[in-house]
Order: structure tokens, then C-alpha cells, then sequence
């Protein structure tokens, strides 16, 4: 656990609080059964607005705490364990994207709304479903045309931060601007969305590279996310194998799985150092890309198998849908190939490394 | 690997080829092509047309269905060799099995070789023509995979059992006919005090609850029962001597999961076909992506010494008499690659190969994530892999607990 | 294990009863104390020759025994699970090739002498340290020019089986040939060998492939000796687990060390299936590229963990000199990068599938 | 990684600096730049010129070998950020601590801790100045991983000892003066029967064997103890307690074996530096194997992890105090990679990396093959990595064995 302040420590524990006591898995399970259209429950996701989250990463002036990305992560890695179904991070990404790239005006336009949780933001980027393709969605005359396929809280978004080849543009729901379902394992929001000459404005003052640093942010906080899956996923699994006995024992007193847990408990630590070095790197401004590689990285690794181990030592109850671990399971996949898969992150890396 | 898919032709027995021949020409329906289903045993119940009905019944009055099995039982009663041909024959005409399911797999092959006289005759036929269910009543919820643990227990009444108590991971449950169980009949003794019983399944006191699985599917129940009357003649074997024909039962029941048989099967089209089709190619038509190339050659190369091993097992089984304890290394090796292999096609197939539902995903690609959830359970069920490995560490290597 | 035959169980039998008495690991040490300039006992080798052993893949009209592959394989792996330290896998491999691109009159000449031990050959293929780089050696008027690096048992050859651009030649050791020791830490006889217009004789019947059939072939015997390595290192440690006592138990009733144990005997199964797989291919003439392919990719896999696992298990004593399963180690890696890394295997072996 | 390499320029003590570099200006010789060898305390004996030794005495009278040591022991005195300050300019002028081993790594700072007053001024200040080698007499051929298991006799003359038995993996004993050691005091109590005592290498009755070792180096001595008189002034702590002092020191040796420390220093090149040298590069200048650079990109991204794992603990031990139960964590994880990275290498280099002598090899490459051979003790030693996992599971994850 990195060194928090006073400010992150109460952040941290007030997002705790909230998520075991108003958010447990349970409410997960509720929105998986109910279907609202958003993907999520609103009423949630206002409560979250109103404790200041959507505004983490936000100037004061437009409205945030500007807190910063540590607490960001922290509170995203506590909505994690609980599989809280929420746009938070696309938000927090759509915003990031304001605050990195938009002009004056952009942002005193959409900063506040996203910092109050009126305004829900998306990032649409890829256009396959392995990210890391070419960008073909174009932009004539103020209009954006093109098709994002898989995009993250389609569902709830109002506002699209759209990648075209010259740039990324802002997109507001309305017109020329539909979506398809796209149903995926985690029962989360996800949709193709089309863009049929949309109404576009271009995110202008960013640099060149603001895509690769809206994907680098988009590494780090699905990271923190992943990083509460896998410590829940862990702590829930050590419970059993105390708890369940088998041939008279504890499973919890068998070797084997003494070592495998010990295994994990490792992978989990190299982890969490991954993760909150990528989120210190954001805060500080410095070695960013790489942190960002190595964060998401270690996150795709350690919840693979953590993911994976989980069900297997619960046993047959962990195949079934009354248990929880298996939620773990399917949100682990689709985090794992969103914003890079291992394999992609790791041919990124070696490119910033020059080899 | 030519080793394993170079087909041998048989020297002899042409005539009976011919026969083969003509008997498919004359009953399987063209239609029914392709179309035979291997999840069928734990998907749900069989949803026969007229078509399936006539080919499973002209199967099953020749008894090919289980071919090996003896002929005054309602078995084939063929040799290895026409058994090949058989299996040829149906293969070209694109043929398949009507006859499956537990009793095929595991209890047939146990009754015949535990069962009376009396029960062979009443049990074995039905198998044969596929006109009955079985499900397996083993674990319970708090004897798994150690089974020693099991608390349901029938009560001796003289010319029949009371059995009460609760059985899980009943495959099929919900759609068996009959119910081959695993009960207590002597508290005093945990090994000795066990016994195999047959249940039916329509018999008074007997409730099934599906539970539904992490795959969306339920092919699997808890089975409640209470004071259950089950006919003496029902008991295979002696009172006490279920755990041996228990056990025995697993090795088939290890042999088809570990992936020689069902999940082979089930894994649908090669995994670099299936990567060809969803990756970049180069070229030279070679897959672009160097490194997953590399990953499925990998995998493809285990696959392949995994069914070379499957075959020796055979070889040497068939050469030391009956399932050997090598079926352990099967089961765990068959279930841990089908496992790999799916998380390799999703990872292929990217956030495509994640599909639940809806628009978007084709059937196959949808198949493709409950197959990869539900195979999750097959390091778990039929003795976990713990388990293996125990009994490979102590029968096999002779590595003992703690004195 | 394979199904065998009488003259194979036979073989098998004597192998065995041959490396255990005669050639235990002792005898490897002695040569590797003593030094000899063949780097092994020529006294040895002179014995297996008179077994046979030496033309076992030889046509009887030449002087061999004609029991082909599967039975070398059996020898091979006998051997290997004593290090007995020869050139006759080497040898082997040599007279494979006249067999099978030899003249008449080259089969006439040189298969009875490498039958009989008489001549001792080997191949000369790799020119850099990794296997399957360019080959660049030229040949002209009949002298062969070029340098072949780390050419396994070279010291006691006579006769040098060495490819060419344009095709694989024979060349006697003898002038224009010389010789720099490659030392390696497995301590056989390795060397780099200098070709300066070597008197070289064409071998042209073997048609446009010879060179991939003799290196599938080295392959497969060469796993065929790491076969019998790794499953030397398996009874072994199995049977020092079995003995040590810690903590008031023996190590082999530990569960995490069990399981592990299971999880080697796996691996090893998948190998002795993939390497009797190639031996069968090659004396049934088919399918032999992609079965030498799995056979070495899989005798790589099992023997670099087996190794790995043998040094841990034994503890502190099996990083000694003194006891024999380090020596398992050095040789397994030698093994490992002669012939094909597994990375290279996977290559191929998708090339070989279309893919 | 910036978090890691970026230098944090202290803000204040600019006069220290100053100082610093005056020093290093007038007393480290320019020809002794970058020739530090990390490998010494296990390689051999120091083999002292004039200009190592100088350099060793100049460092030593400051006390800086040893910087946050008390300076009444002959320390440095010297705060943490005045620490980082000497190691910035050290490293700046390729100037290197001449002062090390295990006084300094393991024995100095738990007699720091442990010791009398008397013991401290003692065998402090040598320490710090380098003159006397120590080494450790833990291990005995039946007390391995299981060190309560000891049989090492010291037995109660009044105002000494007499000590019997036999030590091994007794790193560097054959160059050692002196001998921390745990030996038995009391064979009615396995953990509490322990005492912690200072053995002079060259007493009568001290026998040492070089173990020669898969590396073909011989860094490990048996010891053999036959009437050795030890004196009471040599006991650490007080009678029995040496079970509690013998493990807070290997604490110490765990957090240097990780890799944190001097495996970190051991493993030479950067390897993706040396990849690029020893194999063919497109021409973009990246390296073609693309399966190979990417298990080299694998590794560095955990290597990294590790490093920023390593860094995490030593902050969350600064602020709990002291040594923190996660260096079984570190152990385990840095012990593992550094085998995972001597593997790469070896891959890498195919069978160039793999020489053992003579002609055809760079030093580096001689020295790559025995570093990858004696890294396999790594896992073994300082408590192997079985031992950490029990550690872990039980003390940290609270699960304790059957009872």
C-alpha cells in the first residue's frame, strides 16, 4: 500500500464504507437481474456524484477537487472489490481527455457538468474488438462519421470523446449518433456505437499525443480496478479454504494450496506496486507511457490467474452463479483485452525501451 | 500428426464394411448430417424429431451404438477391428452416435462388470436401444471431492432400503430417468460402510432443484431425498463394496473428461483455423502476430503429445488389462489444456470472443464463452485436480502422507 | 513406453544392464576428471560398437543391425540416463545420412566403418551459436570452405558430415581441417571447426531435403537422450524426497512437494508420448517433420523444468559438485540449444501446419 | 522506470556534498573507477593492491562503508539523505563501498541490535573498517531448511564453552576470521535450547572443507568444531535466546539475497542491451525475433514490478519500523526472477552463453554461465523458497496446518 495522506486515507475509507455497506456485490447482482437501460443504477451513481468522485481528477475551477490520480485509483480499486457497476472510470477518463486537450471553452462547458455527474462522458476509440487497430473514423465540416465498436458505458454516456484519424473530437448523444448492443460476459454496458455525421468538435490544445495519453490514463485506472478485483477475489478465497473442511481438515491447513496462495500473495504484492506506481506517475507528470505498460501489465497477469484460481479453490459452489467469484471471473476477461492486451502492452513497452 | 490421424485400413473383414455401408445408406438420414451433438448429455434433455428417433432406434436394434458391449446384453458385440470399421464408415458418411450419455460412459461399463445377471439384463438393453437417462448421485455438499465424507443413508427394511439425504452436482437430474448412487449403509465404517445403489428417479420422495451454473446453463442439480423406498434387487454388488465399484466407476468417468473423449469433441474447430480467421495475416499467409503464433504452436504442440498420450494409455492399458492409474495424468492433463485452449480463443477473439447474448456475436462465438465457464468445472468435477495429483503422488509415486 | 518387440525389449535390456554396471555417472565424471582427448572412454565406445549399437540404423548389407530408430532411441535413452559421455548419437546421425543421400559406393565405403566404430562421424551444420541461422560454407573443385561452430563430439571424429550452400558433403578429417575447442559447461567434446579447401565429397542422392531430414533426425534423437536424462532426475530426486527427513518428516510426505512431483510425472508422460511419437514416425516413414518438431519441443519443455526441479528438490547438497543431478543441468541446456531452440521448433512447426 | 531512477537532488546539506566530493577527489584512485566486485564475498579472498587497500583504509576511518552505522562504533553517523548524498557522488565518480560482506550486510546490524556494549565496541569498529571477515554457522547437514533441528553441542564450562559438531554452507569460511554462529545450549528445548554465540575461525580445534559447488566455485565450507573453547564474552544475547536472534538475522540476509540488493548488482547488463548484441536486429532497430523480444519485454515489465515492490516495502517498513514480514515476499520473487533472467540470458546466447573454459568465450560470458549455475542456490538458501511459502501462508495469511 503506497504511503496516502491524510485526504486519501479518508477518501479511501469513505469509499470503503460506501462499498461494503451500500454497494455490495448483491447491488451488482440486482442491476445484472433488473436490466436498467443505463447499465447501472443511477440513483448509485448520483451518490457517487455527490461525494465528489466524478470530479477527482477536475480543477477546483470547473468544479473538481482535483485531487488527483491516487485518489482516483483508490477509489476505483474500492468500487472494484464490490464490482460496482458504474461509468466512473469512463467519465473520469472523458474528462481527463477535457482537461488534457480542451480548449478554455470546452472546458468550462462539460468540466462541471462532469464533475456534478450531469453529464456522462465515454471514451470511443477502438473499432475492432482487439484494441490497438487503425483509427479510420474521419471528420468533414464539423461532422464525424465512423463506427466504435465495444464502447465502455455507451449506454448512460451523453458525451463521446470520439478518436478520428486527425484527432480526437467531442460527440454528444443525439443526432447521428446510434447504437447496437453488444452484451458481453461481465453484464456490464457496452454497445457499437455508429456515427452517422454527428455534430463533432475537436479536442485541439493537447498535443499530438493525446490519444496516447487518454490510453495510458485508461491503462492506470482500469488497472486500479482490476487491482481491487484481484485483493477481493484473494481475501474471499483465503476465507473459504479457512473456512470449508475436507477429509476432516481445513483446506486452508493443506500444503499445496498453502503454497498456491503464497504464490498469489506474491503476484498480488508485484501488482499493487505496478498499479500505484502508474497511479504516483500521473500525479508527478513523469516516465508515464511505461508506467503505464508496466501497470496494466501486471494487472492483466495477476488477475488472470487470481481470477482463475479463485473458482478453482472454491470448488464446484465457485461454478455457480449464486456465488460471486465468478463475476470476478468475467470482468476480469473483458478488463484483461480492453486498452491493451498483455501482448500488446508488453510489444509497447519494449518500443519505449528502444528494442 | 500422421501417427494419429493416418487411418489404417483393415485387411479383412470387408464384408462386414459392406454391411456397415448398406446399413447407413439404408438408415441415416442425410439430414442429420453433422448435426450430432456432444453436449447433449449435459445440455439438456434430448429434443428427438421423427428423423433422430428412427436413426437412434436403428442404431440401437443393432446395438452399434455401444458396439464393444456383449451381444446377448444388447451390445454389438463386435470385435476392435469392426468397431474401427464401424467408426470409419460412420465418419465418412458423416454420421454420429445417437447413443450417449453416463450410461454409455461410466455405468454400463460397471454394471457389466459388478452387476448381476438379473440387473445386466434389465439395465444394459435399455442403454443400449438409448431409451433411458442416468445420472451420476455422488457428491453431496459436503463430501466432494472427498466422497469417504457421504452422509446419505439408506436404512435396511428387509426386502428394500429408506434412503434419505441430499446428493449435488447431479449432471442431468433434471431429465434422468434413473439414478446410479453412492449411499451409506453402515455409519461405523467410512470406506466399507458405503454402498452403490440404483434409484429411480420418478420414485416417491424424490425432489430435484437445478442449479444454475456461472455459464448461464444448469445442467446440473441438488437431488433431495426422503424416505426414498429402493427395491433390494437394486443394490449392485454387496452391501459395503460401493466404494470400490465407486471408484472404479471414476476412472471411466476420468477417461471421457479428460478430453480423449468429450472435450475433444467439444472444442469445436482448430485453434489456428480459428485464428486465421479472426487475426492479420502476412503475406505469406502466416499469422502476422508473431508472438500469438508462437503461443498457439505452443499449445497445438502440447495438444498434440497430450493425444499421443491419450493413445499410449490406451496401448498399454489394452496391454496390462483395463484402466490404468495413468487415466489420473489424463484427466488432469486433458482438462488443463481444453482450459488453455479456451482462454487462448478468447484472448484471439478479443472483447468478440466475450459475447453473452444479443446481437453481435455468432451462435459459434457465443457457444465459445459457455464452453470456456462451463470448462472451468472440469479441473473441479470427476476428482479435482487436486485430487489427481494426490493419487499420483501416493499410488503412483509412492510419496505417503505424515506417519 | 511403447509398445515393444522381443529384439527390442532385448536391446532395451541390455542397454540398461550396460549403463548402470559399466557406464554409471561415475564413469562420466572420470572422463570429465581425467580429460581424455576424445572427450570420452574410447574403451566404452569401442564396447558399444561390438554391442552393435553403432549400426543399429545401418542396412544389414553394410554391416548394421537394421532395428531401426525406435531400438537406437531405447539405446540412446538408456545412456542418457547415465550421461555416458560417446559419439554415438553423433555417429548415428552420420551414418543416417549416407543412408539416406549416400552413393553406392559412399554406402559401401563408410557405413560398414561407422558400423563397426571404426570411423566415428558427425555432423557439422550451425555456423553461429543458435541453431538455424544461414549456412554459408562453399564448396569448389571438390575443397570445402567455412566454419562450423560447436560441432558436438568432434574431437573423436574422423569423418565430418558438413553442410554447404549448396548441399550436405562428406569430409575426412585430415587436411585443411582444424580444430578449436568450444568448452562447454556440459563438459562433452564441442569444437569449432575450420574447413580451409577441405577435399569434400558430395552427397547427392538424398534429393533437395537431406538437410531437414538429417536435422529432424537429430532431433529425434537427441530427445531421446534428454528422455532418458529427464526421467534419470525424476526416480532420483523422487527417491531422495523419499529419504531426507525434515521437520520429523520425510520431504516426499510434504503436499506442496507431491503435487509438484505429479505435475513433473505429467510433463515427463507428455515427453516419453512425443519422443517415442518421432522414433515411431521415423521408422514408419511418415509424418516425420511436425513429430520431430513435438518430440524435441516437448523433450525442451520437460527436461528444462525437470532439471530446474531436480536442483531445487535435492536443496543445498544438489548444488554441490559432489552429487550427479547438477551435471543434468549443464547438459540439459546444452541439449536444449543444439538442434533447435523451442522457440525456434514453434516456428517451424507452424510453417509445417500452414500457419 | 522514472519512479525508480530518478535522481531526487537533496535540497539542503550542499556542504556535506561538498565534503563528499573533496573526499572521494583526494582519496579514490582513478584507476580503481568501476572495478568494485560485487562477487567478492562469495568469489575468494580480497586480493588487495596498494591502491585497493588505501582506498579501503580512507573509507573505513570515516566510517562510511557502513554510513548510518552509530559513529561511536566507528559508523558514519550519517543521516539517510546524507547517505543518499554519498552515494550519489560515489556513483558519480565510479567510486564503490570497499567495505562489505556479511559484518556488514547480516552480522553488524543485529549485534547493533542484540550485542552488549562491550560486544559492540568490540566487533563494531572493524567491521566498519573492513579488517575482519565474517561468516555464518548456520546450516548442518541435517539442519538445513529445518535449523531447530540442530545438533551443534556448546556445553557449560563455567567461564566458557566447548563447542562440537559440524556446520556446513558456511559461506566464505575458509577466508573468514571470525564466525557468527547458533549452536545448542540446551537439548531439552529445541527453539528455546538455542544460544547465539562469536566463534574465532583460527582457535584450536577449527577445521574447514571448501565444498566445491555445480559453478565450480567453492564459496561454502563444512566447518567442523572438536573441542573448540569459546569464551562467555562471545554470547550474544543471553543463553536460549539465540533462536529469536539467529532469525531476526536472517531478515537481514533474505532482504540482501532478494535481489533488491546484490542480485540486482550480480546481474550485469541490462538484457534487452545484451539481446541486441547477440542477436540480429530489423531494421528498425528492434530486435527481429519478435517471440524472443517479447519474453524479454515479459521480463523486464516483472523485474520492474519487483523493483518497485522492493522500494514499496522498505517505505512501509520505514513506517511500521523495522523489518516487515514482506521480505519472504521479496525473497521469493527477486530470488525467482534473477534465475528467470540467467535463463533468458542463456537463450539469448544459445550455446555461446553456455561456456565453461578456454578459447571462444568473453569473461562475460565465462562469468554469465557461473553466475546462472550458483543463482540456483538463490532459491535455496537464506531459507528456500519452500520455506518462504510456508512463512508467507502461515504467518502472514493465517493459515495454519492440520491440527
Amino acid at each position: 500500500m503506497a504511503i496516502l495522506n491524510e485526504e486519501q486515507e479518508m477518501l479511501r475509507d469513505m469509499a470503503r464504507e460506501w462499498a461494503t455497506n451500500e454497494s455490495p456485490v448483491a447491488a451488482f447482482r440486482k442491476v445484472r437481474n433488473e436490466k436498467p437501460a443505463e447499465g447501472y443504477s443511477t440513483d448509485a451513481f448520483a451518490t457517487m456524484a455527490q461525494m465528489g468522485w466524478t470530479g477527482i481528477v477536475i480543477p477546483e475551477e470547473f468544479g473538481g477537487s482535483d485531487f488527483g490520480w491516487m485518489s482516483a485509483g483508490l477509489v476505483v480499486e474500492e468500487l472494484g472489490k464490490t464490482l460496482t457497476a458504474s461509468p466512473l472510470v469512463a467519465t473520469t477518463l472523458a474528462a481527463s481527455v477535457i482537461v488534457l486537450g480542451g480548449s478554455d471553452e470546452q472546458k468550462s462547458m462539460w468540466l462541471p457538468k462532469l464533475a456534478s455527474g450531469e453529464v456522462v462522458g465515454t471514451l470511443a476509440i477502438d473499432e475492432g474488438p482487439r484494441h490497438g487497430g487503425k483509427v479510420t473514423a474521419t471528420v468533414s465540416s464539423g461532422k464525424l462519421t465512423g463506427t466504435k465498436a465495444f464502447v465502455h458505458e455507451a449506454h448512460g454516456a451523453t458525451l463521446f470523446v470520439v478518436a478520428a484519424a486527425d484527432g480526437l473530437y467531442l460527440v454528444e448523444k443525439g443526432e447521428g449518433v446510434t447504437m447496437s448492443d453488444r452484451k458481453l460476459t461481465d453484464q456490464r454496458s457496452h454497445a457499437e456505437v455508429t456515427f452517422d455525421g454527428a455534430a463533432a468538435e475537436r479536442l485541439a490544445d493537447g498535443g499530438d499525443d493525446l490519444l496516447d495519453k487518454v490510453l495510458d490514463r485508461a491503462r492506470i485506472l482500469t488497472s486500479a480496478e482490476m487491482l481491487g478485483m484481484a485483493n477481493q477475489v484473494f481475501d474471499v478465497t483465503l476465507d473459504y479454504l479457512k473456512q470449508r473442511v475436507q477429509f476432516n481438515q481445513v483446506l486452508a491447513s493443506f500444503q499445496a494450496l498453502q503454497h498456491r496462495m503464497a504464490d498469489l500473495f506474491a503476484d498480488l504484492a508485484m501488482m499493487r506496486s505496478a498499479v500505484e506506481s502508474g497511479l504516483e506517475a500521473l500525479d508527478g507528470g513523469y516516465g508515464i507511457p511505461r508506467a503505464a505498460c508496466v501497470a496494466k501489465a501486471e494487472a492483466n497477469r495477476a488477475l488472470h490467474a487470481m481470477s482463475r484460481e479463485g473458482i478453482q479453490l472454491h470448488g464446484g459452489i465457485g461454478m455457480t452463479d449464486e456465488y460471486d467469484v465468478g463475476f470476478y471471473l468475467k470482468r476480469a476477461r473483458v478488463l484483461e483485452a480492453s486498452w491493451g492486451s498483455s501482448t500488446y502492452l508488453k510489444d509497447r513497452f519494449a518500443n519505449l525501451a528502444g528494442y | 500428426m500422421a501417427t494419429l490421424a493416418e487411418p489404417r485400413e483393415a485387411t479383412s473383414d470387408e464384408a462386414f464394411r459392406e454391411e456397415v455401408r448398406a446399413f447407413l445408406a439404408d438408415h441415416f438420414p442425410p439430414e442429420l448430417k453433422g448435426k450430432g451433438n456432444a453436449l447433449a448429455s449435459v445440455e439438456g434433455p434430448t429434443k428427438e424429431g421423427p428423423a433422430e428417433k428412427a436413426w437412434r432406434e436403428a442404431m440401437g436394434s443393432r446395438g452399434w451404438g455401444t458396439p464393444t458391449w456383449p451381444k446377448e446384453y444388447g451390445g454389438g458385440g463386435l470385435s476392435k477391428a469392426q468397431t474401427r470399421i464401424l467408426q470409419e464408415e460412420m465418419a465418412k458418411a458423416g454420421a454420429w452416435n445417437p447413443i450417449g450419455g453416463m450410461g454409455v460412459m461410466m455405468f454400463g461399463p460397471t454394471l457389466l462388470e459388478y452387476g448381476s445377471e438379473e440387473q445386466k439384463h434389465e439395465h444394459i438393453p435399455p442403454i443400449c436401444r438409448g431409451e433411458i437417462r442416468w445420472c451420476q448421485g455422488y457428491s453431496e455438499p459436503n463430501a466432494g471431492s472427498d466422497l469417504a465424507n457421504l452422509q446419505t443413508f439408506a436404512e435396511d427394511k428387509g426386502d428394500h432400503y429408506v434412503v434419505n439425504g441430499q446428493k449435488t452436482w447431479t449432471s442431468g437430474g433434471q431429465w434422468a430417468d434413473k439414478c446410479f448412487a453412492i449411499v451409506r449403509t453402515d455409519r461405523s465404517d467410512k470406506h466399507h460402510g458405503i454402498s452403490f445403489m440404483l434409484i429411480d428417479m420418478d420414485a416417491p420422495g424424490v425432489e430435484v432443484r437445478p442449479i444454475q451454473m456461472i455459464s448461464g446453463m444448469s445442467p446440473f442439480c441438488e437431488t433431495f431425498f426422503t424416505d426414498v423406498k429402493v427395491p433390494k434387487k437394486n443394490l449392485v454388488g454387496q452391501e459395503g463394496q460401493g466404494w470400490t465399484i465407486g471408484k472404479r466407476l471414476l476412472q471411466h468417468e476420468r477417461t471421457n473428461i479428460s478430453g480423449g473423449g468429450a472435450a475433444a469433441r467439444m472444442m469445436g474447430a482448430n485453434l489456428s483455423d480459428l485464428a486465421k480467421k479472426y487475426l492479420e495475416l502476412g503475406d505469406d499467409g502466416r499469422i502476422a502476430d508473431a508472438v500469438m503464433r508462437d503461443r498457439i504452436a505452443d499449445f497445438e504442440i502440447r495438444w498434440q503429445a497430450f493425444l499421443l498420450t491419450a493413445k499410449r494409455a490406451v496401448e498399454e492399458s489394452k496391454a496390462a488389462g483395463g484402466v490404468s492409474e495413468i487415466s489420473s495424468v489424463l484427466k488432469k492433463l486433458g482438462t488443463k489444456l481444453t482450459q488453455e485452449r479456451s482462454e487462448l480463443t478468447i484472448e484471439i477473439m478479443g472483447l468478440q470472443g466475450l459475447g453473452w447474448e444479443g446481437d453481435g456475436f455468432s451462435e459459434s462465438e457465443l457457444g465459445g464463452v459457455r464452453a470456456w465457464l462451463f470448462g472451468k468445472a472440469t479441473t473441479i468435477y470427476g476428482g479435482s485436480t487436486e485430487i489427481q495429483n494426490n493419487i499420483i503422488a501416493k499410488r503412483v509415486l509412492g510419496m505417503l502422507d505424515h506417519q
